[in-house]
């Protein structure tokens, strides 16, 4: 048995480079009504994007827990990308309102613990709105492939 | 079997510990945001043997980490693969400095529990191939009561090396085993001198004067008789009323040994690990049909004060509290499990 | 163990084109829980919907991951396949490898690839912690409840009562009838108001369908769609309306005089009234609050002149209880209050009257017969200043909506003044004329053609008495000079406005309401008839202002949302509702906050197991509850679960890619 | 600030007139001149009462145990453990009707080493907000300063932040003290100790002190009063832990 050395080696320490073979996971969390919708459309259109993204359904962002967000950069993601309803327009009334706020509490403390606030990224995409969502997860890798890998505690347990 | 008792000086000493550190693999007390904790050190800058004794955390987790893998899996449909979790890295050959008596204390009480029906042989590997420098306090903290209880602290044969403070600036080195005695002969160097009677004579003067300055004093036989006579007293709620059961007592305990077993899976792959339990959590004894024989605080009290100072002294001949006081100065209230044995067994017998 | 199996689809070439399905289905085969991996050309069609059907048997398969489109897509497609081969549907994880991967990453087959085979691991990962759900079928009671008795609330009444549901119809005031029953003729037709009105008041009094509980309010309203419980407060009206034949010795006997609601204040009635000669039902009501019998204890003489004996002065407060489906809320609209228009003199000069009392004063069953007169000395005005938009459009005095009907009315207005006083001149501020109808530009074009109805574009700045005059200084826009009329009265158009009650009401029936007190619908567009809680909808002003035709088309269509909700025995719903974990409930309320259907409430159980003690828990109404989340996601205990996304479900999605 | 005699006095009366079934106050530890705090349920008992300004824990944390539940309880209340014990009375916790609530209008408590705090020199509300009896002539509201952990947080950058609360993370023993002593974690059960959460960050790693330190932050943000409770109680004595928790104050 070896002792737990977990030490977490951030990439928001210049010092560390990306390996060359490396690309980045980003974990989508979309509302059902709107941004999922937005997504369909975008393939329903066929613009491109780039294919790191990894899209998972909620049906309002007010159901993402922000330890979720967490969970996903301790465990597979370099970037997170939350999208719902544009304000105003939430299927569930004023669920996205709920979201907008705790996830400026959520990139506060993320940023105060030293994350680059690119990591996690927030956007309203309506169902109507294919070409934006094309954008936005253009946008978010770009900005995850400039940070590089998030090696936060656990990757370097579970590598095979 | 008497061991060999070496002179020197506090110059001597540093010298020798860093030649220790030069040589060996060495842990000792490193300081952060105030508090000692035991880790490995390259230069003797870095650390200080000399900690004082409430700020130092104890020395178990080198021995029982407080969270280790077990193994790691891989699960896919052509089977379950078990990996090994790598080497052992706490179980070479290493020195631990500035390890206090008690805490010393308290690794020997755990070999009993360590050796009985599953024998972990980590632990043993780990205390087989560690050399113990062991500095005497020269006085006893507020919360300390090493010296009442069940073991002779001035001859205490757990740790490998005492240090020992004399009159004069001088430094007493006495092997305590043989892999003290060998180790000490290596690495010695020439400013020591082999001690004589009065080296001898001196180390028990220490003693006394260290035994004198104890606040906390009891009748350790008295106390473990009337304890467990006492099982259903009411003393155990009136002493621990204002508990908050935070837990802390039981991870810097230096001989608290419950653990829990966790896997956390990403994938196909898993990694079992084996961390600090605490019988003071409300779920400790949570049983899967949603009893729990412990809901109440003094219960878990009594466990607790139980197991420290009547079970395991029934079981293995032993006390597992060792009187370091660790619990109460960290407990966040201040309970000191001194005060609630003693009330306990001050308490009227029931009925 | 969970048993799963996958089945990738080519969609044609739509998804084999751009990835390479046999991997993906290699890949999921990898996975420890996966039992069966398959492709096949097209899983929608009906060999691909057998495969899975007959996989779920011959594998004992104890979830589906279908790979192909969307899930908004095909989702229901293949849960009803599910629940022909026995399984439960809601077992079913769609991974959208086509919308999501194959369309969107057609450069690179191999990300493509790769992507798809992600978002099947995360599908079955997905999919092993899903649980059986069961549709939840509410049974309805048809029983529809109005509230409010205007012209709304009568149409919505009859249409409902017509499709022999029956209704009841709670009326705040003695008589059915609203505004509507105020007013003279409507435009743009001009015919009586009254005499297209009380046709339907009559039927909705002899409707066999329609209960009408006249005077008295909704007091309370628990439950949810199909099962509310509502109390109504029937107020005391003193009169004994089964042995009352409204013969109105009573009230004409009565001593007390009251200014007249009916007639805005402009004459008076008696302190035991029927509010208009039409009122239905035609019974007379005691005003508890100026029959000197109930506060002194002297006169009775109402009592004295009933050869009924109707007069009953020891009635109280009554409340009942009816057990309804749904509610049609119609509480209609209200004069706003000018007093801030300082500069106008509103309250200073008695000839500053507002529309609904040039209203009252030109209807024929008026308080002046029918004939419009300056309320400071009688006489007969020759020169009327009507001022439209006082309030409205006025973000700094009042209301920044636009009131939409006093256009049409204000022009209403000066062809009746021109009617009633051949030798009047009518003189119109305005700041737009906004006449989109039917028939509406028309009838603005005769009042200014047919009357000679000056329009002046432009904001009034001062009103000010000179001798009898009343002096409205404004600005003529077009001519951009200032103008001064000397008027005779002045009508002012306020604007219209919610009944001020509408908060109370919204929050005892737990709906939203804006910050002018409007009811909110629950899609501006798409379901303007419906609040966001299932079962309440909305007819009439009390939604946004609205001109008669307007009211009564809404007030039809809440009718044909009631009849379509009351078509079944039960209400099916979708079962991804949450549901508390009681143990782990710590009773902050927090979720009780944050859901935005009332769908949440506390209940009280034992601290343990046969406890006395209590502790405060949350409870979920699944009747109420339409499955967004918040609750789960401010739930600090996590108590709270949302079957179909469950905690366990989304973890295991995100550590699974 | 003494008012050891006026609560012994009150605590008394109290008992006498049969107006609570616990009190909870401190008392001298037996050993040095600091205090711990005390749950009485015997009149006897109060003579041991004290209040100075060594008084520092947050009494309001023994109104979620068992022992207070549904019991009629007088407390001591500084500036800081009536915010918290607002919190507890407007997230349905306690009764106010079981509460006999002694305000102290707060000079500022000392450390061990007879420091005053850093949260008290911060303090914005010193007085108790909610009380039954005041003691201490009120002070009012103070100007708000910008804590000066957060203050020294926000001014360096991104890396060094991050190695700090590596540190921080490390060298946590994740044993709870922190959670347990907060007067506003009162969960039936903490949500890193369930099943859901436990999964995957069951073991006392590092990692998982990241988990229950972000997840206890999150849930403290907006609510946290500052009273450091969590930094008295941490065994490893990790310095501003509470500093994660005062997210969007």
């Amino acid at each position: 048995m070896e002792e737990v050395k977990d030490k977490i080696v951030s990439i928001e320490k210049p010092e560390l480079i990306a390996p060359p073979e490396w690309k980045p996971v980003i974990v989508g969390i979309l509302c059902n009504w709107c941004s999922y919708a937005g997504s369909d459309l975008t393939g329903t259109s066929r613009t491109q994007y780039p294919p790191n993204i990894r899209i998972i359904r909620v049906p309002c962002s007010s159901r993402v827990d922000p330890w979720f967000i967490i969970k996903a950069l301790q465990t597979t993601a370099d970037g997170v990308l939350i999208s719902g309803c544009h304000p105003g327009d939430c299927h569930y009334i004023s669920g996205n309102y709920y979201a907008r706020r705790r996830f400026l509490v959520t990139k506060e403390l993320l940023k105060m613990v030293g994350f680059h606030e690119h990591r996690v990224q927030f956007s309203w995409v309506s169902a109507a709105e294919g070409a934006k969502f094309a954008q936005v997860v253009k946008k978010v890798t770009e900005d995850v492939v400039k940070l590089g890998p998030l090696h936060l505690y656990k990757k370097e347990n579970f590598s095979k | 079997m008497s061991f060999s008792t070496f002179v020197t000086d506090k110059d001597g000493l540093q010298k020798l510990y860093e030649a220790i550190i030069s040589k060996h693999e060495t842990y000792a007390p490193v300081e952060k945001f105030g508090k000692y904790d035991y880790k490995k050190v390259s230069s003797l800058k870095e650390c200080d043997p000399d900690s004082p004794i409430a700020m130092t955390m104890s020395v178990k987790p080198l021995f029982f980490p407080r969270a280790s893998k077990i193994m790691k899996y891989e699960a896919t449909s052509a089977g379950t693969s078990i990996h090994e979790t790598g080497q052992d890295q706490l179980s070479g050959p290493r020195v631990i400095l500035g390890v206090k008596h008690c805490d010393a204390r308290g690794l020997q009480v755990l070999e009993a529990v360590n050796k009985w029906d599953y024998i972990d042989s980590d632990f043993l590997n780990r205390r087989a191939n560690t050399v113990i420098f062991s500095k005497r306090c020269d006085k006893a903290d507020t919360q300390c009561f090493c010296t009442s209880l069940d073991y002779d602290l001035e001859n205490l044969d757990a740790l490998d090396v005492a240090v020992v403070s004399g009159p004069g600036g001088k430094v007493y080195l006495q092997a305590r085993t043989e892999k003290g005695e060998n180790f000490l002969k290596e690495n010695l160097g020439k400013e020591s001198a082999a001690g004589s009677q009065q080296a001898l004579d001196e180390m028990k003067k220490q003693y006394e004067a260290f035994a004198a300055s104890f606040r906390l004093k009891m009748d350790y036989k008295d106390v473990n008789e009337k304890m467990s006579k006492r099982f259903d007293s009411t003393a155990y709620e009136e002493a621990t009323r204002n508990c908050v059961s935070c837990n802390t007592c039981a991870f810097i305990c230096p001989t608290c040994h419950c653990f829990k077993i966790s896997d956390e899976k990403i994938k196909d792959t898993g990694v079992r690990y084996k961390s600090y339990d605490s019988c003071n959590n409300v779920y400790f004894t949570l049983e899967a049909g949603g009893h729990n024989p412990r809901p109440a605080k003094y219960r878990r009290w009594r466990q607790r004060s139980m197991h420290k100072f009547v079970y395991y002294k029934e079981r293995f001949g032993v006390n597992l509290c060792v009187g370091c006081g660790h619990c109460a100065i960290s407990c966040p209230v201040n309970i000191s499990i001194f005060e609630v044995v003693n009330h306990v067994a001050a308490a009227p017998m029931e009925v | 163990m969970a048993r799963v199996g996958v089945f990738v689809c080519f969609c044609g070439a739509n998804i084999a084109d751009f990835v390479d399905v046999p991997t993906v289905v290699e890949e999921a085969k990898k996975i420890r829980e996966v039992k069966f991996a398959v492709d096949y050309k097209y899983m929608c069609s009906d060999p691909g919907q057998q495969m899975i059907r007959d996989a779920i048997v011959q594998y004992r398969l104890t979830s589906i991951v279908v790979a192909a489109c969307s899930p908004r897509m095909h989702e229901k497609t293949f849960r009803k396949a599910l629940s022909d081969a026995g399984m439960n549907p809601y077992l079913l994880e769609v991974a959208n490898i086509r919308e999501h991967s194959s369309w969107v990453h057609q450069k690179d087959k191999k990300a493509a690839t790769d992507k798809a085979g992600d978002l099947v691991r995360m599908a079955v990962a997905k999919s092993i912690a899903n649980e059986q759900l069961h549709e939840i079928s509410v049974p309805v009671t048809k029983r529809a409840l109005v509230i409010g008795g205007g012209i709304a609330g009568i149409q919505a009444a009859l249409d409902i009562a017509d499709a022999r549901i029956p209704v009841t119809l709670v009326e705040r005031s003695p008589s059915i009838g609203g505004r509507m029953a105020q007013l003279d003729e409507t435009f743009p037709t001009l015919d009586c108001s009254q005499c297209i009105l009380t046709p339907k008041m009559v039927d909705v009094a002899s409707h066999p369908f329609i209960e009408l509980i006249p005077y008295s309010e909704v007091i309370e309203l628990d439950g949810y769609v199909g099962n509310y419980k509502a109390k109504i407060r029937k107020k005391a009206s003193y009169v004994n309306f089964k042995s009352c034949t409204g013969c109105g010795a009573c009230w004409q006997k009565c001593p007390v005089k009251v200014p007249n609601e009916y007639n805005m204040g402009i004459d008076t009635r008696k302190a035991i009234y029927t509010p208009f000669p039409q009122a239905v039902p035609n019974k007379p009501v005691i005003d508890a609050k100026h029959c000197t019998m109930l506060l002194k204890g002297k006169c009775g003489i109402c009592a004295k002149f009933c050869e009924k004996g109707a007069i009953d002065f020891k009635m109280t407060d009554e409340v009942i209880e009816r057990e309804i489906g749904a509610v049609v809320v119609a509480t209609g609209y209200d004069l706003w209050d000018a007093t801030p228009y300082e500069e106008y003199g509103v309250g200073r000069y008695k000839d500053i009257i507002n529309s609904l009392e040039f209203e009252r004063m030109v209807s024929a069953n008026g308080p002046t017969g029918g004939l419009p007169v300056r309320p400071s000395d009688g006489k007969v005005p020759k020169t009327v200043v009507f001022i439209k938009c006082v309030g409205s459009r006025d973000k700094a005095k009042g209301i920044e909506f636009c009131s939409k009907i006093c256009c049409m009315y204000t022009a209403k207005h000066a062809i009746l003044l021109h009617h009633k006083v051949h030798d009047s001149r009518a003189y119109i501020f305005y700041m737009d004329i906004r006449a989109a109808g039917k028939g509406y530009e028309e009838f603005v074009n005769r009042a200014q053609v047919e009357t000679g109805a000056v329009y002046l574009r432009g904001r009034v700045s001062k009103i000010y008495q000179k001798g009898e005059k009343l002096m409205v200084r404004g600005e003529d826009g077009q001519l951009g000079q200032e103008v001064e009329v000397e008027a005779d009265l002045v009508v002012l158009a306020t604007a219209i406005i919610p009944d001020k009650e509408n908060p109370a009401l919204a929050r005892l029936l737990g709906i939203s309401y804006d910050k002018y007190g409007y009811l909110s619908e629950a899609h501006p567009k798409l379901r303007p008839v419906e609040t966001a809680k299932a079962g309440i909808f909305l007819a009439g002003c009390t939604q946004a202002p609205k001109d008669i035709p307007e009211t009564v088309a809404q007030a039809s269509a809440c009718a044909a949302k009631v009849c379509g909700l009351f078509a079944g025995d039960t209400i099916k719903k979708d079962p991804m509702v949450s549901t508390v974990n009681k143990d782990f409930c710590s009773g902050c309320q927090n979720c009780v906050k944050v859901c935005p259907y009332q769908a949440i409430v506390t209940e009280d159980i034992p601290l343990g197991h046969g406890a006395k003690e209590m502790r405060t828990v949350a409870k979920i109404n699944e009747g109420v509850c339409q499955g967004c989340g918040s609750c789960v996601a401010i739930c600090r205990s996590m108590a709270i679960n949302l079957a179909g996304f469950t905690d366990p479900q989304i973890i295991n999605e995100i550590v699974a890619i | 600030m003494d008012y050891s005699k006026q609560i012994q006095d009150i605590a008394a009366k109290l008992f006498a007139e049969g107006k609570i079934d616990v009190f909870v106050g401190y008392r001298m530890n037996g050993f040095d001149d600091n205090q711990v705090p005390v749950v009485i349920n015997d009149p006897k008992e109060v003579p041991a009462l004290v209040f100075t300004e060594k008084s520092v824990f947050n009494l309001s944390n023994y109104l979620k145990a068992d022992h207070t539940r549904n019991k009629r309880v007088g407390l001591v209340v500084k500036g800081c453990d009536s915010r918290s014990l607002n919190l507890l009375l407007t997230e349905s916790q306690v009764k106010r009707d079981n509460l006999y609530i002694i305000g102290i209008a707060c000079e500022g408590v000392v450390d061990e080493k007879g420091q005053k705090m850093q949260n008290c020199i911060e303090c914005i509300v010193p007085d108790a907000v909610v009380y039954d009896e005041m003691l201490g002539s009120p002070r009012g509201k103070k100007d708000y300063i910008v804590n000066a952990d957060i203050a020294g947080l926000a001014v360096k950058g991104l890396v060094e932040r991050r190695e700090y609360f590596e540190e921080i993370f490390d060298n946590c023993i994740r044993c709870n003290a922190c959670r347990h002593s907060c007067p506003l974690c009162y969960c039936a059960k903490c949500c890193i100790d369930q099943e859901t959460a436990t999964i995957y960050n069951g073991s006392n790693t590092a990692s998982s002190a990241f988990h229950a330190l972000m997840t206890w932050s999150l849930h403290l943000a907006g609510r946290c009063v500052d009273c450091r409770n969590c930094e008295k109680a941490c065994p490893s004595h990790l310095p501003r832990i509470f500093c994660i928790n005062r997210t969007r104050r």
